[in-house]
């Protein structure tokens, strides 16, 4: 099993993980920004339905989507704000979907995390928890069928997905196919209320990996350089055919599980323990503590940040609302095949 | 006093387990959180030991609580979202609902599924499922539209031997309100008349039972009286009185939240045209969303479902066959 | 030469794979035993690498079929028994079904479903389960009755680009024959008019094409002219083909094999009735199977399903309204 | 881990072993003369639909059946013949599901291996694998919550049902609960063709309870002794207090699949190997060796065996068939909340 581990670097390996460092960092606030941005729309009434928002799991998130290249595949979660961005997502495809407008992805069919683009590997999640880890095996497979040895798939989840009929199968097919799949669970304490006590009785998620026969790895989700290590390493080992890697962070959310959740129930004692800290400012402390950025940099960064999601925001708000009536009502590719109900 | 939708069912289930030590709830985030909709709001604090948090595992959830009722137990199973009971779909088709029939020993499980669309949901947080579980033997299907019915029909669920799959409407939970609980009720599978009138039926159940009501105020006005029935439980289906409305009005208009293809409306207008044809002085009509996924704007989803507007529309069309 | 519905289907998986590089087979047991059934024998032999054995894991292999379509793949998908698509059951409605709406990319899949009755089998070897996945939107629903349909619309299930359920019948598999293979094919969507009369008309599809037709023998003994229309799809459903006959002959059956409650026969009747009433001269009827798990003995089943007698007998009653 | 090795024991020890041993030999010889009997029965045509045998199986089958007590409840699998008259299963019941008599437990409408008596504990299956294990849960919790914290649950499962999603929502529902759960896992090489290869990708079935936070052992499923002793131990743990247990025992199936499948598929390396043994024959041995019985006293046995089920064949087959006329053709145990279909 692999752990985040710093090791003794050269001067210029220091370099590039100093580049990269910085570039997650930005990805993060602005994941962060966006995120609180949605937070205060949706306490304005703006957006339909829930926000649900990766608070304090930036840090994995980024390291996701940081480690994988183009031509990969992404199957995000309900928290991976971060990691979309990193992987390419543009903000205006998170603004649109969560307000519904008709010139985004999901052209307003579809709402808030349920967004994604599949031919550019960025895959729309469903509801359903675990159900998107067998689709991504779905295309690695379909990738080796047509001779196509490179990608690897990468998927979220959190410790309750764990518990789905659909997690276990999916990755224990990943594992008799020896797919290069990046399974990421995110242990974040609390599936919605509920305490991972009342979860699993294992002793760490990792545990399960054993059982699979799968690779696993943990790491500690607060801290941006132990993610992008350990994703990154299992990304590489997936990408040299070492077959799926489970990399298991502990972290703790820190919001409600949804912006109308007050998250009442969070033990206090969690929120002041080290999965407590803030991911994002713990970062930003070794920037500044390692000189590798000042103070008025990020300041920068942050304006940068909130430029962008403003004008995203302000550019969608000028966005026709769908309109039903353009709607053909057809769920079928073939359109020929769609029935006209009377009485629909 | 004024109690919800959501009250009435969480009363209910507070009746249920003060009332008889068989009952127990569980699901996921049902305990201290009291649920993700606050139906079980306290039950944990007033019933301690009898309300369990549940892992995100909709088929051993179901499984489970087979067992417990093999066991002598009453589990309430609360499903999340309707929609997530298709990973519940095997242990509730499957095992519960033959139970009885294979072992001659019954299976008395209510498995609840906060049901049906409200705004903003989109396609997995909106379903309702009534069809796919009527479908199959086994199963009574109930799909209560007023507070009154939310309360008593719950308890009915779970007094009676067999699995119910309890459809209760999202919409309805916050904005659907009565004075006072019910001490009595129809029994399950009688249709009740939410509205009596002459010139043509509507038939509908769950929240489709309000829109067809101020489709009948709209059209009232309009000097026509419709009569709405309200099925109460799809499975059974109180056919006879159906009829007898039919039989008095000559025209039928079936509405229903759930897809086109198959479903309760298609199963009235069966039903009725192959027993009481000649009831009928006019061609049956009915009324259910589009045949998509249910969409996540507003605008769109308010198109994809009936609404009192439609259920006008499609009267009006009705009257004038 | 004589093929049977069991070798079409193998036919026409084997013409797929020699025609479409993008297409492969997944399933349990699909490999080098050639599947329960033998549907793909020799499949894994003159196609290296492209029929895979999968664990027993519905709900995975669906999945894994929603990701290959996406990447460009065709593949078919053996459920070893259509009861078993319960595990699946979310995949194939929630992320199949929805997949081309939500996000404009096509979902090719094919999931095929041994299903159906045969003696001994019972409750979970026996179930047909199109009304399910009718239901939902997304999806065509294909029920081929003869050696030819088995073949040409499995080649089409193939080519379509949405996902196709494909519910073969198994008492089907080795009972039915053809001198050959089809080079042409009535469109998806379309019913065929199995025999042609003017007294009345039954509407089947499936294995019941095949009682209806032979109720309709009968009945010619008797001197009553039986149309027997055989839907082919369930979904698309050609509500003209049957309207058009119903129009010739006045009075409609319904055959269908699974259970009463909703379904195809329910779906047809509603149809016919609000857009083709007066076409009607007697009250539409209906004839499915019991409202209980399907049976394993021979006795309890042959009367739990609809067979020629009964189908017969139905269409008397229904000459006589 | 617990391994099933045999150990030194005291000449009082040695008798009850002895005495076990013995008992759980005649269950054994009893359930593969029941299995020929339905095979050749099969054969024959006077079965309907598929014959399903536990050849080879008996030994850990029986472990289970014997380990259980009254008010313990069983939920066996395909291929527990032995298992069933150990816990107590009438040969008759057997015999009247597979001839689908209308006296047996499942009056005619299920069949073959799908049969049981839910009032005395012994759970009839439905096809779908890996669904009994959660509602043997259901009867543990129930028992809690009703404050009986006595007795315990056992179900078998084959390598095969390892990959479904409810076998894992189940076993980790139990963990949760920390329920006496005991979980068999017959890990007979193939799933109907499929090989383990094709199946998981870990190196023993029982690196999956560490995942779940479980107790885990494994045994030799040709060794009787060793069965009883691992599974006994297990029982044992769970009924005092040590939560669920998971057994894996390595065996072969020595049969098809079904009686109408040759196995052509079977690795003739396998059937010559360790795995491959007859556990029958090698329990055989093993008392003749022993000298804990002698040829005649196991030929008496088997007579007694063969009369036994050639009395209740032939009490069932002069059973009459049964009525569907008198049929209600009701599901619901509220009779008046069946409808009648006019059109069924
Ligand atoms: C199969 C299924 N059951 C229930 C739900 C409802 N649900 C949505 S999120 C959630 C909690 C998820 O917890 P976890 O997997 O730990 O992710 P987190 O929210 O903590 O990131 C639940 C129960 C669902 N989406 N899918
Ligand atoms: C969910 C599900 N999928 C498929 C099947 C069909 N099926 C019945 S037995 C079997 C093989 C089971 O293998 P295993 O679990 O190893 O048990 P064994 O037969 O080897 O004892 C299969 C695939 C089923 N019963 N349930
Ligand atoms: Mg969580
Ligand atoms: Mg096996």
């Amino acid at each position: 099993m692999v752990h985040g581990v710093v090791s003794h670097e050269t001067a210029s390996e220091v370099s590039t993980i100093r580049e990269t460092y910085l570039a997650a960092f930005r990805w993060m606030l602005l994941a962060r920004i966006l995120d609180d941005k949605f937070a205060s729309l949706y306490r304005g009434g703006k957006i339909h339905g829930g926000v649900f928002l990766g608070r304090g799991q930036e840090a994995l998130s980024v390291s996701v989507g940081l480690s994988l290249r183009k031509g990969d595949v992404f199957a995000p979660l309900i928290r991976d704000a971060a990691g979309r961005l990193a992987f390419g997502e543009p903000i205006l495809d998170a603004v649109r979907t969560y307000l519904g407008s008709p010139l985004g992805p999901m052209r307003a069919r579809d709402g808030n995390v349920h967004r994604g683009r599949p031919r550019t590997g960025l895959l729309p999640m469903i509801s359903h928890l675990g159900a998107m880890i067998s689709v991504v095996n779905g295309i690695l497979l379909a990738r080796r069928l047509k001779g196509i040895e490179q990608g690897v798939g990468a998927t979220c989840v959190g410790d309750g997905a764990t518990s789905t009929g659909a997690f276990h199968e999916a990755i224990n097919l990943a594992a008799v196919e020896k797919l290069p799949l990046l399974l990421i669970v995110a242990d974040n304490q609390y599936a919605y209320s509920t305490p991972t006590s009342r979860q699993f009785a294992c002793r760490s998620l990792v545990d399960k990996a054993l059982g699979y026969g799968v690779a696993g790895s943990t790491v500690d989700g607060t801290d941006l350089g132990a993610c992008m290590q350990v994703v990154g390493l299992a990304t590489q080992r997936a990408r040299n055919g070492g077959g799926p890697q489970m990399v298991v962070a502990s972290l703790l959310r820190l919001c409600g599980h949804g912006e109308h959740d007050d998250a009442g129930y969070v033990d206090p004692e969690l929120k002041r323990s080290h999965l407590g800290r803030d991911c994002l400012k713990v970062a930003e402390a070794h920037m500044l503590e390692n000189h590798w950025a000042g103070p008025g940099e990020v300041q920068n960064w942050r304006n940068d940040a909130m430029g962008q999601v403003e004008e995203a925001v302000a550019t969608v708000q000028r966005e026709p609302a769908p309109d039903p009536y353009k709607e053909n009502w057809c769920s079928l590719a073939s359109k020929n095949l769609c029935e006209g109900f009377s009485g629909a | 006093m004024s109690i919800t939708y959501l009250d009435a069912i969480r009363e209910a289930q507070a009746r249920a387990l003060a009332d008889d030590p068989r009952v127990f709830v569980y699901g996921q985030d049902v305990g201290a959180f009291g649920g993700a909709f606050k139906a079980t709001k306290n039950l944990a604090q007033q019933f301690p030991g009898r309300v369990l948090d549940a892992p995100i595992s909709e088929d051993a959830m179901i499984g489970a609580a087979i067992g417990a009722a093999i066991e002598g137990m009453r589990p309430i199973i609360e499903i999340q979202f309707a929609d997530f009971s298709t990973a519940a779909f095997n242990q509730i088709v499957n095992h519960a609902g033959a139970y009885f029939w294979r072992t001659g020993v019954p299976c008395p499980i209510t498995v609840r599924l906060p049901s049906g669309g409200t705004s903003g949901s989109g396609p997995f947080h909106s379903q309702t499922m009534e069809a796919l579980y009527a479908h199959y033997p086994g199963l009574v299907v109930m799909t209560p539209a007023t507070v009154e019915d939310a309360y008593s029909m719950l308890l009915e669920a779970v007094a009676i031997d067999d699995p119910v799959v309890f459809c209760e409407h999202k919409l309805l939970y916050y904005h659907l309100k009565a004075e006072s609980l019910p001490s009595e009720a129809l029994p399950t599978g009688k249709a009740r008349i939410a509205r009596t009138g002459r010139d043509m039926t509507i038939v509908a159940y769950s929240a489709m039972v309000h829109e067809a009501l101020a489709a009948a105020d709209e059209l009232a006005a309009e000097g026509t009286k419709v009569e709405v029935l309200d099925l109460r439980s799809v499975k059974p289906l109180d056919t006879d009185t159906v009829m007898a409305s039919v039989a008095r009005t000559g025209r039928l208009l079936c509405v229903g939240e759930a897809w086109p293809w198959g479903g309760v409306t298609a199963e009235i207008i069966a039903r009725v045209c192959s027993e009481g044809f000649d009831l009928l002085d006019a061609p049956p009509q009915r009324l259910n969303a589009k045949d998509t996924p249910i969409p996540y704007h507003p605008n769109l989803w308010a198109v994809h479902r009936p609404t009192a507007r439609t259920v006008a529309a499609a009267s009006r069309r009705l009257l004038s066959l």
